[in-house]
């Protein structure tokens, strides 16, 4: 058998930590990940016990942002207290949670908005090498049954009952995490594995360039195939940590902004509408492109949005917790400067610059 | 009835005799370019000479949307001011448009059979299955997330099609299931099916009986008390980890849920039904705010016992075919094949 | 008949909506056709307010905010101006004709300049034609009689 | 085959009865005359009542078969449907549907038997229903109690009837409010509390009781205290329903629906389903 792999490695590390701070008592839970019944999937488990410890697994098939899970999961070992009740003033216990680049940055915007405790989480800092499509891998193998994928450093081997291939692993890392520029965690209280250094990208908006570049009706036609086939399941929405609105928008009856029903227009709506509720807090982790069971390219969207946030407002999502909130919070002296020309504001210093050093090899896998 | 060998070109000749009278419909494999067509999104409208195929496995999209479709428009009514009909329903009238649904697989043909049970009196879905014909194709690959046999079903069945084609080497076996199927058929010169071909597919379905074992269990998960299943532990892993999306519900060919609302837009109004997930929140929420289901374990549970306890209750069959579907779309990776098992290693445990 | 474009103007009542009534009542060129809401404040304005507009066939729609200088609620409505912006590059973005959303948040006028800029508004809208995209339209349907 | 077209009725009056407004009487008649012939229902049943471009919505019935070709509906404002409800004029138009609902067995298990009806809330339109039923054939039925609270006087539903009913001399009523409030001279104290206190003994005996959770939660312990038992205990449970027919599964509690095999039940039936309800 081969040598351990990287993820390997950071498989034993994450069982070794999660066993020393359930042990301890330092967490009551641990966000991480159980191995999936499916090749290229994983479940998302909340460790509790010390047995559960040895379920945990890290590979490159970790799409889904845990960060979803976490508010959830504080409230879960909170001391029961009636509602009526002022809150225990005694210390709460606390969650460790696995983080990538990504989904610490959105830990950070949960800290930001005040979801989420900053002392009740202990961020596990994992950096992100790229996580792998799925869907890419399926498309790669039209009409064949995936039975299994055994990952390596730089490569996949998929078997099939009656193939086996290697490929490149970058070849078919997300489109997110291949144009990602902080692939390490922002927010880390222990860090497993070596870190990734942030990455030097030219073109991190290029998918959107392309789009922008077309012609109206061009865009117009793209919109309107793309969300054709939704199914309205809410899988991005309830997937994406930014999306927790006790009744979503969609479901409201008073007034019923959409209506329910597979309609052209109502999808597109809520589309546009879920994207914008994002804008300026989406880190572009990508679970909600990677659960769509249609396929959608609902990224697009956000990845525009996030565009737009940086260029006119100079902001990227999450990237500091002790920074305002860019759309709701702003130094008052830019009120002065919207007012006068209605011109974007300028790229501001908040903007964190790639480093120039950046690791030009994770990027070839 | 009668089983007839038929030849490729044979069969396209067939589909194109077809196209003449009825309204065609094939999987569809890539986003289509304008909008889901007659709301059946996953499938399309073929004409005459154009190519389609088949994908291994269970289709994309299962046949549900045929015979339940998102949205069913129940009634339309005017609230324009001075409308002489103001706020009357009306009926919308019933299409009899004879539509095929080619390339129907074994276990999306059990689902149609499935819903029937409760839609038996649901005057829509029965108008439905009277212009809908299903032409099938039995299955010679078994994916890794099919589960179908475990279910009872077999990729070799062909209960609930109106014509079943199974691959042979140098062509199809074309069984006639039903009157709907005999007309499909009428007028066209076929040969019958020799006796070694007929012993060939016999061999097929023989192979696949039912696992005894498995199914077994399966009956006495059925007898099982309820109170033994709800108070399962295993709820609340996968509670814990369920996103609450309708993701299964939606590609399930047998969740059948809806919810019924007024749209109006400008003055006319329409009461249409369309998809619900118990997944959802509010699904079972109270005007008051109260819900009883308030809590996504709660909510998880209630879709597994659904299908596995409380549809067999009052049906008999599980709501389930074996599809895969949901096991391989699901974004968690919830895989209702384990809650099977644990479900069953629950009924064992005294 | 030449066809007119069906307007909303969202405006904020402590400091754009001074004699606008009249502005869209009596000298407006297309009178009827523009509808006028209101808002105490232009920070009340979400945009579910503006997709439903243009979800129920409105075919130009104006968000009027007004000066951050005297507003007591300046720094909301800058958050909802940055808001905007993204908003109107977004369904730019997706295909929507580029001015069928059009944000004004200039400093405090009397309604006659808010009436020029309807008219102007209209205008433009006029050229764009009637709206199409995101445009909920219910098919007709065949009933029992 | 069933239906989702609603027959088309209107409205003949409308009563408000409490002082916030909050509860309206509807008086029904049907538009034609064969809907009116072919209609049938049974105290504790419900119907779906519909306003074009709002929905529909499940609402008791509160009038009795016995009392003539007119349904009543109280109708609380509450939601979507029945706020637009209670915008609606007299003479004017609206959908239902039904009834929907198995009823109390007035005629099967009831029948015979000393009836003890206790409602909290506006929960009482159905017991309205039943109490109408059973007063039109009151030989059929022996001792009558009817326990009634609300809130406040003001809250208190159909206080024409209350008054007539106290006439009667057939039925012991005990009509209660929750706290003491100037000019209201009756009893004073929680249901559960006076049903303690006034409560029959269980020989052969049957209960309704309607009202929200907690009522029903109190009520209980002083019934089992002197004997009473589940299986005599009518309860009528609340979920939320859309289709009406048994196909939409909204209300499933367990494998039961409560819109078809609902939703009357005994306590013993509703004991056995899980707590979803």
């Amino acid at each position: 058998m081969n040598m351990a792999t990287i993820n390997d490695q950071i498989t034993d590390e994450i069982r070794k930590e999660a066993r020393r701070l359930l042990k301890t008592g330092e967490v009551a839970a641990l966000i991480g990940y159980a191995a999936g019944s499916l090749p290229m999937t994983v479940k998302p488990l909340v460790v509790r016990c010390l047995e559960d410890c040895e379920r945990l697994v890290w590979n490159t098939f970790c799409v889904l942002n845990l960060a979803t899970y976490l508010p959830e999961v504080l409230s879960s070992v909170e001391t029961p207290y009636d509602p009526r009740d002022p809150r225990p003033e005694e210390p709460q216990a606390k969650v460790a949670i696995l983080a990538t680049g990504c989904w610490s940055r959105n830990i950070v915007i949960q800290i930001q908005e005040k979801r989420v405790d900053r002392e009740r989480v202990v961020v596990i800092g994992v950096g992100s090498r790229g996580m792998v499509s799925r869907a890419k891998v399926k498309a790669l193998f039209p009409e064949k049954d995936i039975l299994t994928v055994d990952e390596g450093d730089h490569e996949l081997v998929v078997h099939g009952a009656d193939f086996t291939e290697t490929i490149n692993r970058w070849a078919v890392v997300r489109d997110n995490c291949q144009t990602c520029a902080h692939p390490d965690p922002v927010l880390v209280d222990i860090r497993i594995g070596e870190p990734v250094s942030e990455r030097k990208n030219p073109h991190p908006f290029q998918q959107v360039e392309l789009l922008e570049q077309r012609s109206s009706e061009e865009r117009w036609a793209w919109f309107t195939a793309e969300f054709s086939t939704c199914i309205r399941c809410y899988a991005c929405r309830n997937v994406c940590p930014l999306c927790y609105c006790p009744t979503c928008f969609v479901d409201d009856a008073r007034p019923q902004w959409l209506g329910k029903s597979l309609d052209a227009v109502d999808t597109g709506l809520f589309h546009v509408l879920r994207a914008f509720h994002c804008a300026g807090r989406c880190t572009d982790c990508g679970a909600c492109e990677s659960v769509c069971p249609m396929g959608i390219n609902m990224r697009m969207l956000t990845k525009k949005l996030n565009k737009d946030v940086r260029d006119l407002y100079g902001i990227e999502a999450g990237m500091e917790p002790e920074a305002p909130l860019p759309l709701t919070t702003f130094p008052l002296a830019s009120v002065e400067f919207i007012v006068a020309d209605l011109a974007p504001l300028p790229a501001a210093a908040r903007i964190v610059q790639p480093s120039s050093e950046g690791d030009e090899s994770c990027k070839h896998g | 009835m009668q089983t007839w060998m038929i030849s490729p070109v044979e069969l396209d000749g067939l589909i194109q005799q077809w196209q003449k009278s009825y309204a065609v419909y094939v999987p569809a494999l890539s986003k289509p370019a304008t909008a889901a067509t007659d709301c059946a999104p996953g499938w399309r409208r073929i004409n005459a000479g154009e190519p389609w195929t088949l994908p291994v496995g269970p289709t994309p999209a299962s046949v549900k949307s045929f015979y339940f479709p998102q949205p069913e428009i129940l009634m339309t009514f005017h609230l324009e001011e001075n409308h002489p009909d103001k706020g009357v329903m009306r009926e919308p009238l019933k299409s009899h448009e004879m539509q095929v649904v080619l390339g129907v697989r074994p276990c999306d043909a059990a689902s149609v059979l499935l819903n029937q049970l409760p839609f038996t009196e649901d005057p829509l879905f029965m108008a439905k299955c009277q212009r809908t014909a299903l032409v099938g194709f039995t299955c010679t690959t078994r994916l890794s997330t099919c589960f179908c046999t475990e279910m009872g079903g077999s990729p070799h069945h062909c209960a609930g099609l109106d014509l079943a084609l199974s691959p042979l080497q140098n062509g199809f076996l074309l069984e006639v299931l039903s009157e709907k199927g005999e007309t499909l058929v009428a007028g066209c010169k076929l040969v019958p099916a020799s006796e070694s071909d007929l012993a060939v597919l016999a061999d097929r379905r023989q192979g696949q009986g039912a696992t005894s074992s498995y199914s077994s269990q399966l009956e006495v998960l059925k007898a099982c008390a309820l109170s033994r299943l709800y108070d399962a532990p295993m709820w609340q892993e996968l509670g814990e980890a369920c996103i609450n999306c309708g993701a299964c519900t939606f590609i399930c060919p047998t969740c059948f849920c809806f919810d019924m609302q007024d749209e109006v837009v400008q003055g006319q109004g329409r009461r249409i039904r369309y998809w619900d997930s118990c997944m959802f929140p509010l699904y079972s929420q109270h005007t008051s705010g109260h819900n009883p289901r308030g809590k996504k374990l709660q909510r998880t549970r209630n879709r597994f016992l659904h299908k596995l306890k409380y549809f067999p209750d009052r049906f008999g069959p599980f709501s389930c075919v074996g599809c895969g579907r949901c096991i391989g779309d699901c974004p968690v990776n919830i895989d209702i094949r384990e809650v099977l098992n644990d479900l069953v290693r629950r009924t064992e445990l005294e | 008949m030449s066809w007119e474009p069906g307007i909303v103007v969202f405006c904020c009542s402590e400091c754009r909506c001074t004699g606008v009534e009249e502005a869209a009542g009596s000298n407006c060129k297309a009178p009827c056709n523009v509808r006028i809401v209101r808002v105490p404040c232009a920070s009340l304005i979400s945009e579910y307010m503006i997709m439903s507009a243009l979800r129920s066939g409105a075919d130009g729609i104006l968000v009027a905010g007004g000066s951050f200088d005297d507003c007591h609620s300046a720094g909301e409505k800058v958050g909802d101006h940055r808001r905007f912006v993204l908003l109107e590059n977004l369904l730019e973005f997706i295909g929507v004709e580029p001015g069928r959303v059009h944000l004004s948040w200039e400093s405090a006028s009397p309604g006659d300049q808010l009436r020029v800029l309807i008219e102007n508004f209209t205008e433009e809208v006029k050229a764009l034609g009637p709206a199409s995209k995101l445009v909920k339209q219910l098919e007709p349907v065949q009933v029992v009689e | 085959m069933i239906s989702y077209m609603p027959y088309p009725v209107r409205i003949d009056d409308i009563v408000v009865e409490t002082e916030d407004g909050s509860l309206k009487t509807f008086t029904l008649a049907f538009e034609q005359e064969r809907h009116q012939k072919a209609w049938q229902h049974v105290p504790g049943q419900f119907v779906m009542l519909s306003v074009a471009g709002a929905g529909e919505a499940p609402v008791g019935l509160a009038s009795s078969p016995t009392e003539g070709e007119r349904l009543l509906c109280t109708v609380n404002r509450a939601g979507l449907v029945t706020t637009a409800l209670h915008q609606l004029k007299v003479g004017d138009r609206l959908g239902l549907r039904g009834p929907i609902g198995n009823g109390f067995p007035l005629d099967r298990e009831m029948k015979g038997k000393n009836l003890v009806m206790i409602a909290g809330g506006f929960a009482v339109t159905i017991l309205r229903a039943a109490l109408m039923s059973v007063l039109a054939r009151r030989q059929d039925y022996g001792r009558i109690t009817f326990i009634y609270g609300a809130r406040t006087p003001g809250m208190l539903l159909y206080h024409e009837e209350l008054r007539q009913w106290a006439q009667r001399g057939d039925i012991d009523l005990y009509v209660t409010i929750d706290r003491e409030a100037p000019g209201w001279a009756g009893l004073v104290g929680f249901v559960p509390t006076i049903a303690a206190q006034v409560a029959p003994p269980p020989t052969n005996s049957v209960a309704l009781i309607c009202g929200p959770p907690i009522m029903i939660k109190f009520t209980m312990p002083p019934l089992e205290a002197i004997g009473w038992t589940d299986d005599q205990v009518y309860l009528s449970l609340e979920n939320r329903m859309k289709c009406g027919q048994g196909l939409c599964c909204h209300c499933n509690v367990g494998p039961t629906l409560v819109c078809k095999d609902g939703p009357v039940f005994t306590r013993a039936q509703v004991k056995r389903l899980p707590l979803e309800y």
